[in-house]
């Protein structure tokens, strides 16, 4: 198998099979917060994707060359926050200084998401992750993509969600299920749905 | 002892030096950068949006379904968002939030919605047709001018109850509809529901309401109306309205709550029991503390049912059953010397 | 403010999972035991417990540009020391919470109660905050995998409380069970609510 | 021959057995009429007779009071009693002129120009205004308003609707057969007044009569054409029959005129017709008296104002308990609270119904089962729109196609949950218009 | 521009002492992390061949293996290794003891993220001891015909744990046989 | 009142259908399926069914009274419901295991979002993947053999097994003890074709004879009559194609997702079916449609009314993805058969794919 078919896996993995939301529990806050809509779930998720793929970069950066050689791992937690803390909040200053309309529709969401777990989850998973071999370690490209798939897999079902939501809108549901039980709920449905790419051999 | 200590701080230094360098110069570097950026990068705000944001618990969880809670402070201000969707700011936020956009409403000038009509509802209403359809008065009232008898009257397909979001309005089991004026906010989107505009929103402070708009003659009226206690417009309550506040226009009494005051004499007299009094028999009755009284008119002046009698520089008194409980009396008196039992 | 009050408020009234929705990752990710809930629930009271403190202390040297940057250094300071600490003396514990000990950093829970009460109440009012809020999220922990274990595996903590012929409902242990069950905790609590 | 027709719609049974085989019998000269000021689209006819006054048969009782506005004459001599509020055709009570007969149909003076086909256009529409004439058709809209097109929308085709595709209505049927001669004369007046190089006549199959005679009569004329449709509910709605006949697409939003095309009903022409010619106003229309529910289903030529009651008693009363009475067809007609409602111009049909035929079911809630999407002929989503109005979210609702019904029913009539779609589409749009103004 | 400074200095501050506080932390806990971790494999290994000593060698693929000999008379007991493969959702990484006939003598399942109830009831005892006494044939899952018998609706777990034994023997009958 | 006219918005007249009419036909044509169910596996495959469809109709009305709303199960959805999940069960199975699935599927599936036509995935597709995720044993083991032919519907079992049975036992085993797909599953499984011998070829060789015989003329006539191993509803192709009938004909299903989804899955295994190394057989697109739960999820299932778009394009769209997945999940996918699994996470796509197939109005030109 390629270096394509890698990339296949692994994004067939991150979308599908191990969805951070529905499979790894990651970034549930947003993801049951901002999916009653579908516009706010769509900048949400084109926030998430752009934000998990700079974070997964630069991370791994630090990772590899600051914290393997000088042995010290265990600060990873803190320096990766660090890292995702100050990226997003200077991507957000420079987005609504320099580009005020992608600020409205984008830059709004990038808050929300440095106290999301699914960017700082996805830093320590590139750490963790090895290629479908079972051996090799995730080079930097691989660790980019992965952020940026498993961002895509998580916007991905933030928009099934808020579509269904939406919907939602409309049906006499019992009132005590409204809000958040519900959204719980379609959660797991989805997650049941989503078990038929358990197993995948590709 | 001493020796222990440098040592082993010896070797502390050397455990935690380079991770001090380094993670402190990730730190050093992050905040010059930030530092930087904001200035360099620096938009100017709403102050009331920054307000809100430090209201605001700043957990950024979504619950408002805002992005977040600069997200939602900026809703506020620029949408008119709810105040109150922050779950884990709870009341509390809301109120901070309230004092900022200044949305408080003064309580001194408190209105609440009154339906003016004693009908509606399935036990209450005469029918002019078997409606078959979505109930909603809005849409009846389109379909050969609405299904009840009486077309001022209320349809009584709750539109006003279910445009409510403060549950205000009840239904009871009548079927009749009652405004609970601590839930009402006056936000007037039952006025706005009610296709046939029977709600008015009315200082709270009035408890006097003409609970009919049918504008039929009498015999009619009486006729058409499901309770049966339509205004007939026979003008016996304008006549005993001792301030003039009463009109009677196209078979129909009307109030002019600015001249109103609250005494309930209309009701009293009202033949068909259009008007509703909330107060009825629980007025107090004024009565004049004999010490304090100057004997100065001014309240047997202003009695509207000439109910307080005395001479000039006497000690006045109060004819209790003449005394309606207006309390007009006492607002007026110099010496604070009415008081209400 | 009675220091018992504080305490309090986030079992039952301020509940931060089922009143305030917080730190839903994580209360779904462990509780497919009890004990895992209890191991979560007590390393995350520990951390808000040590950084409400900390925060509270702080909160008049902390610029207002940089606050949220400070805030989550010291919680994850105390996050790696929860880890540190877990990996060595509780190392199973430890391997089945995974990847969530790291996590607690952004635990919104955390983060949350830092810039919603630390950082505007003094030291004593926010250590009452951090253990009840702790405690409540605990508690919500251990009522959600209970029922969770119970259901899946058959038994509560470890031990077997359902009867031999039971056959476990694995759904109960796995991600839509997680996630369903939650959902009708809430709801449940919604409806006691609208008793109210 | 090929039939054509439009996507979407609805087969509901056509019940025209009823009524389709009786001639138009004259009805008797009512005792009194009430006519309505607003009996078409545009602002009320303003009275200019007061009560007391005597009046003769086709006189001038209230003018138009604007552009789109309409005259209304008296349809029996005699004299003004009333002018005040009366129960409508469609339901509601508005403002009419009542007039007592006295018996002796004393009309004012009419005309006949032996040369009309070669007056000018603009005469032919002083004297169609003059006349008083609204669409027959239904919706009411002032004919001559509707033949002078703004200069830049030239119209090259008229499409005359004789499709009548409500069930159990007849009137358009018989009048076709009976009055084919007078119907081809109004349609070339028509064309005559907007210049049209075409003429269509629209006629559904399950009039194969009318098709024939229709076509019978065209034979020999080159612009003029006989179009047969397919048997389906709403063929006779303007822009679908204008898609049926021509294939052409009337914009949303826009009028016919946007693809150069007029459609008037066959009542129309023949109104047009009789006014053109003998300069006499509309006071009299074919109305079917039909449904189980009356003893001898009938097509009358009835004086505008006849009170309905009257109506039925010509036909020999109701034959069971009533239990609906509809003004129109049963697709788009309204039902009346009682018989006092007089007719107006565009009354096409009263329609007398059992107490079971007129139960309808219950709503429930939908299913999505998405027949009403299916059968919608303007490509809407019906249940979406309704829902969206009833959860009170007019901007999806609009965005859903709200705007875009034009009411035909036939999502209702599928829909196997009761819905009430069209209910709450209508609903949707008073809201919606309220919102508007309230913006304003 | 002290503005910008105080801020960094401020930001330098506290992550110098947080990270101060953790480096000392970790020079507490790494040790016993280490020792634990060591200690847990000899006495993994002796769970597998008790009253051995053990010494590493190492197979093509760079992964240890360790020569177990007698305490008492020194011969050459056995060998044991660790086998991992991916499974369904995890690798699983088994710890095998074997003789030196490459018969299994026990094994021991040393870390695993299966579904729980399912794949992750491999750390189970029935489900180890059926391992015993096989040779790399043998380790055949019953659903492809062989004699393992798998965990119910969890053959993928067994089938990895059967075949990353055996693929790994066969590693080790090379390396063994490259050494001698 | 009583007296008085009734007056209602037009129209005035209504179509005869109505919900339980739509919901009881729907019902009626999935009776020749129970029928051929009860004749190959017996009173288990009927006792099953009605356990499930009772239980969801109980389930149904306890809830709606907990609810305090009118009790409407006599519209035959919650029915519907019961029978369509008992169906995705193998004769095979425990009676408790209809009975948990239908309470799931109701309570879970379709009440807690409001009753009929609320509900956002299909409650017995539903129900069935709850089972299988918390009893996958109970659920996948246990087949039962038809009364007159072989688990795997390979005809001429006897003729191959003979030698089969010599030269490896576990090949006997397979293509006399597993349901069709799961055959083909596990011949294209490289590790099983290796196990069947320990020489490779020899191995390849069987498989291919396996294969061969799969979609033999014989195999695909007990395919189509249903004499084979499955669930109770998908026994018999022919028996579903007749209910289909019926309902096509009483304009009750719409052609268009049966079609695409068939002709999807005919399309993707005439192209993708082959198995690497075996030979390639014309019949193979026939052995894809009617094997498993095709049948009964092109036409029972994937046209259920509420879980499915609304648009006509939308479902064109909705069907060719269920067909795509089914045909990944059978050819590459964990499970031997993928027909629910495509169809739950096509109807969670519903709500966008009616978001992005909204027809133009009549008129309205493109933006
Ligand atoms: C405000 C308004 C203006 C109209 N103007 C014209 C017009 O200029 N030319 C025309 O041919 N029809 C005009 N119409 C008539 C419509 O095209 C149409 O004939 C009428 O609405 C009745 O159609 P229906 O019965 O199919 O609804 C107008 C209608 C309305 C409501
Ligand atoms: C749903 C629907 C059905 C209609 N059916 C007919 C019909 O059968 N015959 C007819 O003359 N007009 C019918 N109309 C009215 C036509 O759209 C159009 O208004 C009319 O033909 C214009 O002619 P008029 O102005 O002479 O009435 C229908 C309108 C709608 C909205
Ligand atoms: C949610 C879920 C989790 C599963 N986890 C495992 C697992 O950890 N290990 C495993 O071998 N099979 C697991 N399976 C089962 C496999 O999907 C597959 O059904 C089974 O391994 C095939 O076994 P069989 O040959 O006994 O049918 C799981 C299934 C589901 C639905
Ligand atoms: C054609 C048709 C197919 C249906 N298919 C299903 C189905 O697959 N599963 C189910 O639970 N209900 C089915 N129903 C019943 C009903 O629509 C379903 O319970 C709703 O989803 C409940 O809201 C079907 C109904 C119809 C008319
Ligand atoms: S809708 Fe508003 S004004 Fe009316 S009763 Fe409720 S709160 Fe009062
Ligand atoms: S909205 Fe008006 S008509 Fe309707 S129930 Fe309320 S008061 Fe009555
Ligand atoms: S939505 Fe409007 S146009 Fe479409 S079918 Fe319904 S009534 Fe007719
Ligand atoms: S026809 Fe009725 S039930 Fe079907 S989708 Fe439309 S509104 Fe819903
Ligand atoms: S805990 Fe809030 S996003 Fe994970």
């Amino acid at each position: 198998m390629g270096y394509i078919g890698e990339l296949f896996v692994m994004a067939m993995t991150a979308i599908f099979i191990q969805n951070f939301v529905l499979s790894r529990f990651l970034g549930l806050c947003p993801y049951l917060g901002v999916s009653k809509k579908l516009d706010s779930a769509f900048g949400m998720g084109m926030a998430v994707i752009f934000v998990m793929t700079l974070a997964s970069a630069f991370t791994f950066l630090i990772y590899k060359y600051l914290l393997i050689p000088y042995n010290m791992i265990y600060l990873q937690t803190i320096a990766f926050i660090l890292t995702i803390a100050a990226l997003v909040q200077f991507v957000e200053m420079v987005i609504q200084k320099n580009a005020p309309a992608l600020y409205k529709s984008l830059g709004v969401y990038l808050p929300l998401i440095t106290t999301n777990c699914a960017v700082l989850g996805v830093a320590i998973l590139n750490t963790k992750a090895i290629r479908t071999d079972g051996i090799t370690a995730y080079n930097f490209l691989d660790a980019v993509l992965n952020g940026f798939f498993s961002g895509v897999g998580f916007t991905f079902v933030l928009l099934a969600m808020a579509g269904i939501r939406e919907r939602l809108e409309f049906v006499d549901m019992p009132k005590s299920m409204r809000g958040m039980p519900i959204g719980l709920i379609l959660a797991g449905i989805m997650a049941l749905a989503f078990y038929g790419f358990m197993g995948f051999k590709i | 002892m001493m020796i222990v200590v440098l040592q082993s701080s010896a070797s502390l230094m050397s455990v935690i030096g380079a991770p001090i360098v380094i993670i402190g110069g990730l730190g050093l570097i992050f905040g010059l950068i930030l530092a930087i950026a904001s200035k360099v990068f620096e938009v100017k705000l709403d102050p009331r949006v920054e307000q809100i944001i430090a209201a605001l618990p700043g957990a950024n969880c979504g619950a408002c379904g805002k992005a977040g809670c600069a997200g939602y402070a900026d809703a506020i201000v620029h949408e008119g968002a709810d105040i109150c969707a922050c779950a884990p700011g709870g009341p509390a936020a809301a109120a901070l939030i309230a004092k900022i956009m200044g949305k408080e409403a003064g309580a001194m000038d408190r209105k609440v919605a009154v339906i003016h009509c004693s009908s509606g509802g399935h036990n209450n209403t005469k029918w002019k047709y078997a409606y078959q359809g979505i109930e909603s008065c809005k849409s009846a009232v389109n379909i050969a001018d609405g299904p009840n008898l009486c077309t001022w009257g209320c349809v009584g397909f709750n539109d006003c109850y279910n445009a409510c979001v403060f549950d205000a309005i009840s239904i009871d089991d009548q079927g009749l509809r009652h405004i609970d004026p601590d839930k009402c906010t006056a936000c007037g989107a039952c006025v706005t529901a009610c296709p046939r505009k029977l709600i008015m929103l009315i200082p709270q402070n009035q408890h006097v309401h003409i609970l009919c708009s049918s504008k039929a003659k009498n015999p009619l009226a009486k006729q058409l109306c499901g309770t049966e206690k339509p205004c007939i417009g026979c003008g016996l309550c304008s006549r005993k309205c001792p301030v003039q506040a009463i009109t009677v226009e196209n078979n129909l009494a009307r109030i002019d709550y600015s001249k109103c005051i609250d005494c309930g004499l209309c009701a009293t007299v009202c033949p068909t029991k259009a008007i509703g009094d909330i107060k009825a028999g629980k007025r107090k009755k004024a009565e004049i503390v004999a010490e304090k009284c100057i004997g100065c008119t001014i309240c047997a002046k202003i009695c509207p049912t000439k109910a307080i009698s005395g001479e000039l520089k006497q000690t006045h008194v109060v004819d209790k059953d003449a005394c309606i409980g207006c309390e007009q009396c006492v607002a007026k008196c110099p010496k604070k010397a009415i008081e209400l039992v | 403010m009675s220091f018992v009050k504080e305490l309090s408020k986030g079992i039952i009234k301020e509940n931060p999972i089922f009143v305030i929705v917080l730190g839903m990752c994580p209360t779904l990710a462990v509780t497919s035991s009890v004990q895992n809930g209890i191991g979560m629930g007590l390393a995350a009271t520990f951390v808000l417990i040590c950084s409400n403190i900390i925060i509270s202390l702080i909160k008049n040297i902390t610029p207002e540009k940089i606050r949220i940057p400070i805030y989550i250094t010291v919680i994850a300071a105390f996050v790696s020391i929860v880890d540190m600490a877990m990996a060595a003396y509780v190392p199973g514990l430890h391997k089945s919470l995974g990847l969530f000990i790291p996590l607690i950093v952004v635990n919104c829970i955390i983060l949350g109660r830092a810039e919603a009460f630390a950082s505007k109440n003094n030291m004593l009012a926010s250590l009452a905050d951090g253990i009840g809020m702790g405690l409540g999220f605990t508690l919500s922990l251990v009522v959600v995998a209970a029922i969770r274990e119970i259901l899946g595996a058959g038994t509560f903590a470890g031990i077997a409380v359902m009867p031999k012929t039971y056959e476990p409902m694995l759904v109960a242990i796995l991600a839509p069970g997680a996630f369903i069950t939650l959902g009708f905790l809430m709801a449940l609590m919604n409806m006691m609510k609208e008793k109210k | 021959m090929r039939l054509r027709t439009f996507p979407g719609g609805v087969h509901p049974h056509d019940e025209k057995h009823y009524s389709a085989s009786s001639p138009i019998t004259l009805a008797p000269l009512p005792a009194k009429v009430t006519i309505h000021v607003s009996q078409h689209i545009g602002s009320p006819s303003s009275p200019v007779v007061a009560v007391g006054d005597e009046v003769k048969t086709g006189q001038l009782i209230a003018e138009a009071s604007g552009f789109v506005s309409l005259n209304q004459h008296a349809s029996i001599s005699g004299k003004v009693t009333a002018i005040d509020r009366f129960p409508h055709p469609c339901g509601t009570s508005s403002l009419a002129i009542q007039i007592t007969g006295d018996g002796e149909d004393k009309w004012v003076e009419l005309a006949d120009e032996a040369d009309y086909m070669n007056l000018s256009a603009n005469e032919m529409k002083s004297r169609i205004a003059a006349a008083g004439i609204c669409g027959m058709g239904g919706a009411g809209f002032p004919t001559n308003v509707k033949l002078s097109p703004p200069e830049d929308k030239p119209i090259d085709t008229v499409i005359l609707n004789g499709v009548e595709c409500e069930p159990f209505l007849t009137s358009d049927y018989r009048l076709m057969m009976e009055h084919a001669d007078e119907i081809i004369s109004g349609l070339k007046l028509i064309m005559k007044t907007v210049n049209a190089r075409q003429g269509i006549i629209g006629i559904e199959a399950n009039k194969p009569d009318a098709i024939a005679l229709m076509e019978k009569k065209l034979k020999g004329e080159a612009n003029l054409e006989v179009v047969g449709l397919k048997l389906r509910y709403p063929q006779g709605a303007e822009k679908q029959l204008i898609y049926a006949a021509t294939r052409r697409k009337v914009p949303a939003g826009g009028l016919p005129m946007a693809v150069g095309v007029v459609v008037q009903n066959v009542g129309t022409a023949f109104a047009v017709y009789e006014a053109i010619r003998y300069r006499k106003p509309l006071i009299d229309r074919i109305i079917s008296i039909t449904g189980e529910g009356i003893k001898k289903p009938s097509n009358l030529k009835a004086r505008i104002g006849t009170a309905f009651s009257e109506l039925v008693e010509f036909c020999g009363g109701a034959s069971m308990e009533i239990g609906k009475l509809i003004s129109g067809g049963p697709m788009m007609g309204f039902a009346l609270p009682s018989l006092d409602a007089s007719m107006g111009k565009g009354s096409s049909g009263l329609l007398l119904f059992g107490k079971k035929a007129a139960r309808l079911l219950d709503e429930k809630s939908c299913l999505r089962c998405a027949r009403c999407v299916d059968v919608c002929p303007m490509n809407l989503l019906p249940s979406l729109i309704a829902s969206a109005v009833k959860y009170k979210d007019l901007d999806k609702a609009v965005e859903a196609g709200l705007n875009d019904c034009m009411k035909c029913g036939s999502c209702s009539y599928v829909c196997p949950a009761q819905i009430r779609l069209v209910q709450w589409i209508d609903t949707g749009k008073i809201r919606y218009a309220e919102a508007q103004r309230a913006k304003k | 521009m002290k503005y910008y400074i105080k801020l960094s200095l401020i930001l330098l501050i506290f992550c110098a002492v947080a990270s101060g506080i953790l480096a000392y932390v970790n020079s507490l806990t790494e040790p016993v992390i280490k020792d634990r971790k060591a200690k847990e494999e000899v006495a993994t290994r002796s769970e597998l061949i008790p009253d051995a000593d053990f010494m590493e060698g190492k197979m093509a693929d760079g992964t240890a293996y360790f020569v177990a000999t007698s305490k008492a008379t020194g011969d050459t007991l056995g060998y044991t290794f660790i086998a991992a493969k991916t499974g369904y959702s995890s690798k699983v990484q088994t710890m095998v003891g074997v003789d030196k006939n490459m018969t299994v003598l026990k094994i021991k399942v040393i870390d695993q993220a299966e579904t729980p109830g399912l794949g992750a009831n491999c750390t189970q005892d029935w489900f180890l001891k059926q391992f015993e006494n096989r040779q790399a044939t043998d380790l055949v899952v019953d659903k492809d015909g062989g004699t393992v018998k798998s965990m119910a609706g969890a053959t993928i777990t067994t089938r990895c744990i059967a075949t990353s034994i055996a693929e790994q023997i066969a590693m080790l009958k090379v390396a063994i046989g490259g050494a001698e | 009142m009583k007296d008085k006219y009734i007056v209602s918005s037009a129209p005035h007249v209504h179509d005869k259908t109505t919900i339980p009419m739509v919901m009881w036909n729907v019902v009626i044509a999935l009776i020749p399926a129970l029928v051929f169910a009860v004749y190959y596996w017996g009173l288990r495959a009927l006792v099953l069914t009605l356990l499930g469809a009772i239980s969801a109709v109980v389930t149904e009305a306890a809830i709606q009274k907990l609810r305090k709303v009118p009790v409407s199960v006599s519209d035959g959805s919650a029915f519907l419901t019961g029978l369509l999940l008992a169906y995705n069960i193998h004769a095979g199975a425990p009676l408790w295991l209809p009975i948990a699935g239908s309470v799931f599927a109701i309570a879970i599936g379709k009440q807690v979002f409001g009753g009929l036509g609320t509900n956002p995935v299909n409650p017995a597709l539903l129900g069935r993947a709850f089972l299988l995720a918390s009893w996958p044993t109970l659920m996948t083991a246990g087949w039962v053999k038809p009364r007159t032919g072989t688990l795997s519907g390979i005809s001429n079992v006897d003729d191959i097994a003979l030698n089969l049975q010599s030269v490896s036992p576990k090949a006997y085993e397979l293509v006399t003890g597993a349901t069709p797909l799961k055959v083909v599953q596990s011949l294209r499984d490289s590790s099983f074709v290796a196990s069947i011998n320990s020489s490779a070829t020899e191995g390849v060789d069987i498989a291919n004879r396996i294969f061969t015989n799969i979609t033999e003329m014989n195999s695909l006539k007990n395919l189509f009559w249903g004499n084979i191993g499955g669930c109770i509803g998908e026994v018999s192709a022919f028996a579903l194609l007749l209910g289909a009938a019926y309902l096509l004909y009483k304009n009750i299903i719409e052609w268009r997702i049966p079609l695409f989804y068939v002709g999807t899955v005919f399309v993707l295994s005439f192209l993708f079916g082959p198995i690497k190394g075996s030979g390639y057989s014309m019949m193979l697109p026939f052995f894809h449609i009617f094997s498993g739960g095709l049948m009964l999820g092109a036409f029972f299932m994937a046209t259920d009314y509420t879980t499915t778009p609304l648009t006509k394009n939308g479902r064109i769209v909705f069907a060719i993805g269920c067909g795509l997945l089914t045909m990944v999940i059978r050819l590459v996918g964990g499970y031997p058969e993928g027909v629910s699994y495509s169809i739950l996470f096509m109807n969670v796509m519903t709500p966008l794919i009616d978001k992005f197939t909204v027809p133009k109005a009549f008129g309205r030109i493109k933006k």
